[in-house]
């Protein structure tokens, strides 16, 4: 295990946890360029499937859909640019101490974590009550398109996926993986805050036992070092030209008519212009 | 002015400076100590301590370390014998079925740091790494490294048995509901329930007497004894016997205990120790570790030796009992104590009662003599390392905490410090301690049957368990081992630390205890003139820039001396007088100046006294602990009494030979000579081999002890032997006093304090040798200071487990401590009655008045209520002087 | 009280077992055979030294005597002093450098010997307090001034005080008492019987100008 | 696995004669190696057993890393250079007496004979918890055993604690920034001067390091420039025993005066941080004032703001603030 933990000593002379191995920095790191090139190269040269991409879809829907699509609506974007700040933040301040800039970083660190916490907080509430809840989570459809999209990446004929309902399943899958993340490193960073002097409550680091401590201290580490993979994806894909439009989506909150045909299908994503839904 | 040797009474050598024997091999490092030994194949042992307070052990996988190449064996607590009933516990043990004993390898270990296994290889570094390499699995237990933590209602307890001692028993005890508001206010608060409690008087009464009535509560803290030579031991088992090459102070006392500890019979253990490196206490019978490398000896058939660390000293080298106390005196105008009241709280560690909390009660009696006097005690347990007596087991405790009491008051009511302390000092023959067994007086222990309280006392003072409860009396320290032929001491246990009630004439009530003699007026009173009190008084209070001068005396006491041990003496042909000791050599230099007596009764050049000591096979006579203050009383007295037996041998010896009345014949510069000429000491051990008898020592006194005659007997037919039991008796205890005077600078911007000058002044009856005297009055006084300035234990009361391991930690007081001018010293001089030559014992007092002295010099610089806690460290004094008022850690205990 | 414990232990069949054992040595002897540390190829810990490393085997100048020795690295000269070359006059007392008993002089400088690896000292002068007396057994003037004062009681400390004060007068012959006691500040009496330790000091240091 | 603190571990020795030999065995042993100076704080490492380089380098061969020479109007101070030198050496007295004076008050003779200044001012942290070699912040773990409700904490900070409460124990360092020393570091890659006040660095900045020094450096010389020569000086080390002990506070103060007026002032404080305290608001707040018992009230006062006590080190204020007072006031300590 000593590949993934780090293990001290406690008064009584017993072996405790106290981090993540923070090599394995390095191997997120070295994960999340290797996926780039590796997927930057699947793209480039991995033979297409034969046929059109996806089964085409219903023209009738299509055409009810509006010049401009709204996909997020401004508190959406908010929360998602605000939690992008603190995650970079999060990331940054933790990792770059360890990866030799030493400066104060520990203040910024759970600042930030304070942040992102009332942000995730805000953005759970606001998707159960004002958002489709859950258009955001895998469901049965999901799994039939992505391995139907394997199949014939693999060269199989089968018949070509429907297009994407307002999020494609990658996209899911990707928030499925944060959403995992984030529920291991969020309440033990908070936690955590007592172990250390802040303003906002007394510190106590007796508060567990040493063996819970340690506990907190490796999940929040390897979920940490998780989350610079995910994130690294993340941005890669933000900037790759074929996702563009959903960055831009992420920036601006609409898409146009075609980009929306283009991925989406009006069926599983009903945009009808006389019931505006975001 | 540096000595002050005391005229009368006119002797030739006593009260002389004289070089001590044994000094060129230790200015030229030739004296052996016990880690200076060799031997041809030696094995080296290392210790594995327990990193818990409490646990016990589930499993040891040493398999690992038993694979290194170098490693011989291992020792774990089920190769230590259990010890048989009477040697740790008394006979009493029958009794205590719960208690603990403590062994030199625990099976359940009852603080951190208590050694567990022992590992023998053929060096040191391969013991070590073979420690590192031995998996323990422990079961954590409850514990509680704080005395008032365990006391509190839903407290911890340090073992299964309960949290305090209740003698013969360990029961749980908890402070009544009622009382925790008292606590919680950081008072002590008076217990009604303490298993010692006694009352001489109606302290009621008394304070309804008292013009003006202080109640204050005090804490000491628990201090390591540290000697400078760590309790290392060398065995080697040859023909059958161990040789054990230790570090004890007391020689005849060791012996029975390394037979239990190791299991063999006392003639199976020769016992090698010429010079300690220091105890105060804590080697005064050795150490139960010395039986590790005894058994591992064994064990691998090769010699062992096991070098203790200084961190193992620190835990397994004994402490002072720390003690919280609830006081409350009451004073008339006159300064007079019209009634004290006191109730004190031990910490005792996890093992034997030691009874310091019980002796603070006794030896403020003897200190003040107060007209009305109620007392309580608690010995608490707790997972602590043991404490036993350290120099002034109680009493230093007692001065430190009650002295600066009587300086408030003494300032509160106008009088002048030296005055008060003489209004309240006892005189001779003044009683002291508990009401007697039989009397009146209502203290619990009182009801106790004399003769059975004191057959368990007898044991228990033998034993290393009770000291106290004081209510039951003691025995004589005469009675010392007496039962069972030789005695046997567990460690650190003080004989006669209690008062002793005599038993009355006739058979009627007995009486409370009295001192033989005291002379603490005159001590004062020599002091005050030494110190040109009256001058230096008006210093109090004067400030130098940011420095402000404190004047200020303490007063100690401690019992002096025990009675009824042998002498054994023999003139060999060579002419040369063989003085043959029991006694430890740990420094004070007591072996030697024991010997003084014999060239003075012989009127006899002190070149041609040889004393034997330090190896039990050159056949030494029974003697004292080296401790409590015993041997100088003790051994002046035995030696006189040998040494007249011999001088009237010789007497006889010279009539048989040159015919006349052997009164008629006079001893004197190596002869004994009379009307039919003389005979040389050597041509009389000539005749008196010849003679066989009492005079070659075929013949010896039935009432000796089983050591001596063995020793006797061995020795007969060498020579002329001069044997006998000290049987002249006492009317009384023997206590000394000692007065103490200093003046302090403190900085009231750093809280930073320097000893200007300090001074003292001992009533020890005759003076045996000055300088020997110097070194105890003033080491004792430099001690003091170390109690109260800087040692200390810190524990951490997450994991109970001991920080101050290193003396820059647990800080001992160092040279720049000390009044860089000569210190000044006196003794009043005035013999004891109740005892040939007068000498009584000097080891303990001096401690308690020099921590008293220099507290109170304090006090008198920064007032009286900020210090009410030992050590006074800058940091607390600042803190203080900062707020105007006192700040410190409270009641919490090891800080 | 306390479960059996369960002990798993291969104990290996004792090595030479002696039938006798020749009686104990004060050390001082030849005692080479049971050296503190290190015992040849018996155990593990014999170290192979890595190239330019220092080598084991080297000659000590202790008290005018040049002493072959076989030292660990990580031995120390108070170990070397004690367990190699029987000079057990030098103590140790705490092993950490904060109770002077271990005191030898290097080069005329006190150190405490305790925390000096010995092959730090090669090429330097060691005295040690078996090298004051001289040979016709006449003490040291300070040794004789403790003899004279009785200083010191239980001793332990003793050669290390002793060391210390030689050296600080080799460079301050005529101290005052507290210059002296500054001077000697670095080693601990437990006796505390300081005020006799300086009283035979200070004559110590006027023996040593009177012989000067 | 069973712990015991005594008996030094094996190690490999090295005994170079020069820096340059030296560097290359740092560089070549940068996993597990450990520079010997005066080794008083090494030994404690080693022998508790809590520290265990596989190899040591002592420097005590290596002439170029000792003595003091002067260098351009102030003085070279080599890194191996013992405490007593220091204390005895005529310029330093005459030039930089607080420097000697601080060297002088260390530990004891015996140490301040072996101790050198490199060693000094590059020691470790005292703190009781973390030299019992438990895992703590410092030693790589997730704990400051020194600041929790129960924490006997009598000696640690009160500034700049981040998780890490630990204290700089060292007399010389404040002595070094007071006086704008500049500290020589050498590796492989060549050499770089780093001012003593940079030289200490907190554990927000690097939570198991006291200094900047990093694998492979070596701390060769400490050059004190002319700036602070013959300025009215102020050291006090306050301690429970006047021998052995480490500071409970330390002050150390260089002032220009004119007439009674200060121009300029230097004033710093240590073992209340991690690192030495350069108190520049005070410094400030002094330039331009007499100097009278107002000025240092006023330091004083100013020196304590935005102390953060523990349970135990309260004392250390009104401590620091008195002391900040008479570095000011500049009396000689008697």
């Amino acid at each position: 295990m000593n590949f993934l933990v780090q293990y001290g000593r406690n008064p009584w002379g017993e072996d405790i946890l106290t981090h993540a191995q923070w090599n394995l920095v390095y191997a997120a790191l070295l994960f999340g360029v290797g996926f780039m090139i590796a997927h930057t190269l699947y793209v480039a040269f991995w033979p297409k499937p034969k046929g059109p991409e996806t089964a085409p879809v219903n023209p009738a829907a299509a055409a009810r859909v509006p010049e401009r699509v709204k996909r997020h609506s401004l508190a959406a974007r908010m929360f998602h640019w605000i939690m992008a700040a603190s995650m970079l933040t999060l990331l940054v301040t933790s990792f770059g101490p360890i990866l030799g800039w030493k400066f104060d970083w520990i203040q910024i660190h759970w600042m930030a974590g304070i942040v992102l916490t009332i942000s995730i907080i805000y953005h759970i509430i606001h998707a159960s009550f004002w958002l489709d809840f859950w258009s955001i989570w895998l469901n049965s459809e999901d799994v039939k398109e992505a391995t139907s999209r394997f199949k014939r990446a693999m060269g199989g004929n089968e018949a070509p996926p429907r297009k994407a309902a307002k999020y494609p399943w990658d996209n899911k899958m990707y928030h499925t993986a944060i959403v995992l993340s984030a529920l291991a490193v969020v309440p033990t960073g908070l936690l955590m805050m007592k172990r250390i002097r802040t303003p906002l409550f007394d510190r106590n680091p007796y508060l567990f036992s040493d063996g819970t401590w340690g506990l907190m201290y490796v999940l929040h580490g390897l979920s940490g070092v998780g989350l610079v993979g995910l994130t690294m994806a993340h941005i890669y894909f933000a900037i790759r030209p074929e996702k563009l439009w959903i960055t831009k989506g992420m920036v601006f909150g609409d898409i146009s008519r075609e980009e929306f045909l283009k991925h989406h299908d009006p069926q599983r994503w009903v945009v009808d212009s006389t019931t505006p839904r975001a | 002015m540096a000595e002050n040797t005391p005229k009368k009474p006119d002797y030739k050598l006593i009260g002389q400076n004289y070089i001590l024997p044994d000094l060129v091999a230790k200015v030229t490092g030739r004296a052996k100590y016990a880690e200076d030994f060799r031997a041809e194949g030696m094995l080296f042992a290392r210790l594995l301590l327990s990193p818990l307070p409490h646990a016990r052990i589930k499993r040891i996988d040493a398999s690992a370390a038993l694979a290194m190449p170098g490693v011989v064996a291992i020792l774990t607590g089920e190769d230590v014998p259990k010890p048989q009933q009477p040697m740790q516990l008394g006979e009493a043990a029958a009794q205590r079925a719960n208690t603990v004993p403590e062994v030199a390898l625990a099976s359940e270990p009852l603080y951190q740091g208590e050694p567990i296994l022992a590992v023998a290889a053929i060096d040191e570094l391969t013991a070590a790494e073979a420690i590192e390499k031995i998996k323990v699995e422990y079961e954590p237990l409850p514990w509680v490294v704080d005395p008032i933590v365990t006391l509190r209602p839903g407290g911890p307890n340090p073992r299964a048995e309960g949290n305090i001692w209740r003698p013969p028993q360990v029961q749980e005890y908890k402070i009544p509901a009622s009382a925790v508001k008292e606590l919680d206010e950081g008072r002590i608060p008076f217990l009604e329930d303490a298993p010692v409690s006694w009352q001489v008087g109606n302290v009621e009464e008394g304070f309804k007497k008292a013009d003006y009535i202080l109640d204050e509560t005090v804490v000491h803290q628990s201090t390591g004894h540290q000697p400078m030579e760590p309790r290392t031991a060398m065995a080697v088992w040859q023909n059958g016997k161990l040789h054990l090459y230790g570090s004890t102070q007391s020689v005849a006392r060791t012996v029975a205990n390394v037979a239990q500890w190791v299991g063999i019979p006392e003639s199976d253990v020769v016992l090698i120790s010429e010079y300690t490196g220091g105890g105060f206490g804590g080697k005064i019978p050795g150490a139960q570790t010395m039986a590790i490398p005894a058994l591992l000896a064994k064990k691998t058939n090769r010699p062992v030796q096991m070098r203790i660390s200084r961190e193992e000293e620190n835990y397994i080298g004994r402490a002072r009992t720390g003690i919280h106390m609830r006081v409350k005196i009451g004073f008339r105008k006159d300064g007079r104590i019209t009634a004290m009241d006191l109730c004190a709280i031990g910490d005792c560690g996890p093992y034997a009662n030691q009874g310091d909390a019980g002796t603070v009660g006794s030896t403020a009696t003897a200190l003040y003599n107060p007209e009305n006097m109620r007392f309580r005690a608690v010995s608490v347990l707790t997972n602590t390392p043991p404490r036993v007596s350290q120099r002034a087991p109680g009493g230093e405790q007692a001065s430190t905490m009650l002295e600066p009491m009587i300086s408030k008051a003494a300032r509160h009511l106008g009088i002048d410090q030296v005055e008060i302390r003489k209004i309240n000092s006892p005189v001779t023959g003044s009683e002291f301690g508990p009401p007697p067994p039989a009397g009146a007086g209502g203290g619990r222990g009182a009801a106790a049957p004399a003769p059975a309280a004191a057959a368990a006392a007898a044991s228990g003072a033998r034993a290393g368990a009770p000291a106290g409860p004081p209510a039951v009396a003691q025995p004589q320290p005469a009675e010392q081992g007496r039962a069972t032929g030789r005695g046997q001491q567990a460690a650190g246990q003080i004989p006669g630390q209690q008062p002793v009630a005599a038993a009355a004439p006739g058979g009627g009530a007995p009486r409370r205890a009295f001192f033989t003699s005291a002379y603490l007026r005159e001590a004062l009173d020599q002091g005050a003139a030494l110190f040109k009190w009256e001058e230096r008084k008006l210093r109090n209070g004067q400030r130098r820039g940011t420095k402000v001068t404190g004047v200020g005396v303490g007063v100690g006491t401690f019992t002096a001396g025990s009675i009824a041990m042998d002498g054994l003496l023999v003139i060999r042909p060579d002419g040369k007088v063989y003085v043959q000791s029991g006694i430890g050599n740990l420094g004070t230099g007591s072996v030697h100046d024991c010997s003084r007596i014999v060239a003075e009764v012989l009127n006899s050049p002190w070149e041609k006294i040889e004393t034997v000591w330090g190896d039990t096979s050159k056949n030494l006579a029974w003697s004292s602990p080296q401790a409590g203050s015993q041997t100088i009383h003790a051994h002046t007295r035995s030696n006189h009494a040998a040494a007249m037996d011999l001088k009237q041998k010789l007497q006889e010896i010279a009539a048989k030979k040159l015919g006349g009345n052997p009164a008629s014949y006079n001893v004197a510069k190596e002869r004994v000579s009379g009307p039919g000429g003389g005979l040389t000491f050597a041509q009389a051990a000539q005749e008196a081999i010849k003679l066989g008898g009492k005079y070659d020592g075929h013949e010896v006194p039935n009432d000796l002890n089983a050591m001596t005659k063995t020793s006797a007997a061995a020795l007969a037919g060498q020579g002329l032997m001069g044997v006998a039991r000290d049987n002249y008796g006492r009317k009384g205890n023997t206590q000394t006093w000692v007065a103490s005077f200093a003046e302090i600078e403190v900085d009231v911007e750093t809280g930073e304090y320097h000893l200007v000058d300090y001074c003292a002044v001992a009533d020890c009856g005759t003076v045996i040798n000055p300088r020997g005297l110097a070194g105890q009055i003033h080491g004792g006084g430099v001690q003091g200071f170390g109690q109260i300035r800087s040692q200390k234990w810190v524990y951490d009361q997450r994991y109970g487990v001991s920080l101050a391991n290193r003396f820059h930690y647990n800080k001992p007081p160092t040279i720049l401590d000390i009044p860089l001018h000569e210190m000044a010293w006196a003794a009043v001089g005035i013999p004891d009655p109740q005892t040939p030559i007068g000498a009584k014992g000097i080891g303990e007092p001096a401690i308690a008045a020099g921590a008293a002295a220099a507290i109170c010099a304090l006090n008198a610089a920064i007032g009286d209520d900020y210090l009410r806690r030992t050590p006074a460290t800058p940091s607390m004094i600042m803190a203080s002087i900062d707020a105007k008022k006192r700040v410190d850690e409270g009641l919490v205990t090891h800080v | 009280m306390t479960a059996p414990i369960q002990i798993q232990t291969n104990e290996p069949t004792g090595p030479s077992r002696r039938s006798f054992i020749k009686g104990v040595i004060a050390a001082g002897a030849a005692v080479s055979a049971s050296s503190y540390l290190f015992r040849g190829p018996e155990t593990l810990l014999g170290q192979g030294s890595l190239p330019g490393s220092v080598e084991r085997l080297m000659t000590l100048n202790i008290n005018g005597q040049q002493r072959r020795v076989d030292v660990m690295k990580q031995e120390t000269l108070a170990m070397t002093l004690r367990y190699k070359l029987g000079l057990t006059g030098t103590k140790i007392g705490c092993d950490r450098s904060e109770c002077g008993a271990c005191t030898c002089l290097i080069d005329d400088v006190p150190h405490y010997s305790c925390s000096v690896l010995t092959h730090t000292v090669r090429n330097k002068r060691v005295v040690t307090v078996e090298g004051l007396e001289s040979a016709d057994g006449t003490l040291h003037p300070v040794q004789q001034a403790i003899v004279d004062e009785q200083g010191f009681q239980c001793a332990f400390c003793m050669s290390g005080f002793i060391m210390s004060t030689v050296g600080f007068l080799k460079a301050n012959p005529n101290p005052t008492r507290e210059q002296l006691a500054h001077g000697i500040s670095g080693n601990l009496c437990r006796c505390a019987d300081y005020n006799k330790i300086l009283n035979a000091m200070m004559r110590g240091a006027e023996n040593m100008r009177q012989k000067a | 696995m069973a712990t015991i603190h005594d008996v030094m571990p094996a190690f490999e020795l090295f005994q170079p004669a020069s820096v340059d030999d030296t560097l290359s065995l740092l560089e070549r042993h940068r996993k597990s190696v450990w520079v010997l100076a005066g080794g008083l704080d090494t030994f404690d490492w080693l022998k508790d057993r809590n520290k265990r380089p596989q190899v040591v380098i002592d420097l005590s061969g290596i002439k170029e890393l000792t003595g003091i020479k002067a260098a351009n109007g102030g003085l070279e101070i080599g890194a191996t250079t013992t405490l007593t030198e220091i204390a005895n050496h005529p310029d330093v007295k005459a030039k930089f007496g607080l420097l000697a004076v601080a060297a002088g008050l260390v530990a004891s003779p015996q140490i301040r004979n072996q101790g050198t200044l490199g060693g000094n001012v590059s020691q470790d942290t005292r703190c009781w918890y973390y030299r019992s070699g438990w895992t703590c912040y410092r030693a790589g773990g997730n704990i400051c055993y020194a600041d929790t409700p129960t924490s006997i904490n009598r000696e640690h900070a009160l500034f700049d604690a981040n998780r890490c409460v630990a204290v700089n124990p060292s007399d010389t360092a404040p002595a070094l920034v007071a006086l704008d020393a500049q500290m020589v570091i050498r590796n492989k890659s060549g050499e770089r001067v780093v001012p003593a006040e940079e030289f200490f660095i907190g554990p927000s900045i690097d939570i198991t390091r006291m200094t900047v020094m990093q694998p492979g450096d070596l701390l060769t010389a400490i050059r004190i420039p002319a700036t602070w020569a013959n300025s009215k000086f102020y050291f006090e080390k306050v301690r429970d025993r006047q021998v052995w002990d480490f500071p409970l506070v330390n002050v150390a103060s260089a002032l220009k005066l004119s007439g009674g007026k200060i121009d300029q002032a230097r004033v710093v404080v240590n073992a209340v941080a991690a690192h030495p305290m350069r108190l520049r608001n005070v410094e400030a707040a002094l330039a331009g004032k007499m100097q009278t018992e107002e000025t240092a009230s006023m330091a004083g006062e100013m020196a304590v703001q935005g102390a953060q006590p523990l349970a135990h080190n309260g004392y250390k204020i009104p401590l620091m603030r008195n002391l900040v007072k008479r570095a000011v006031r500049a009396e000689a300590t008697s």
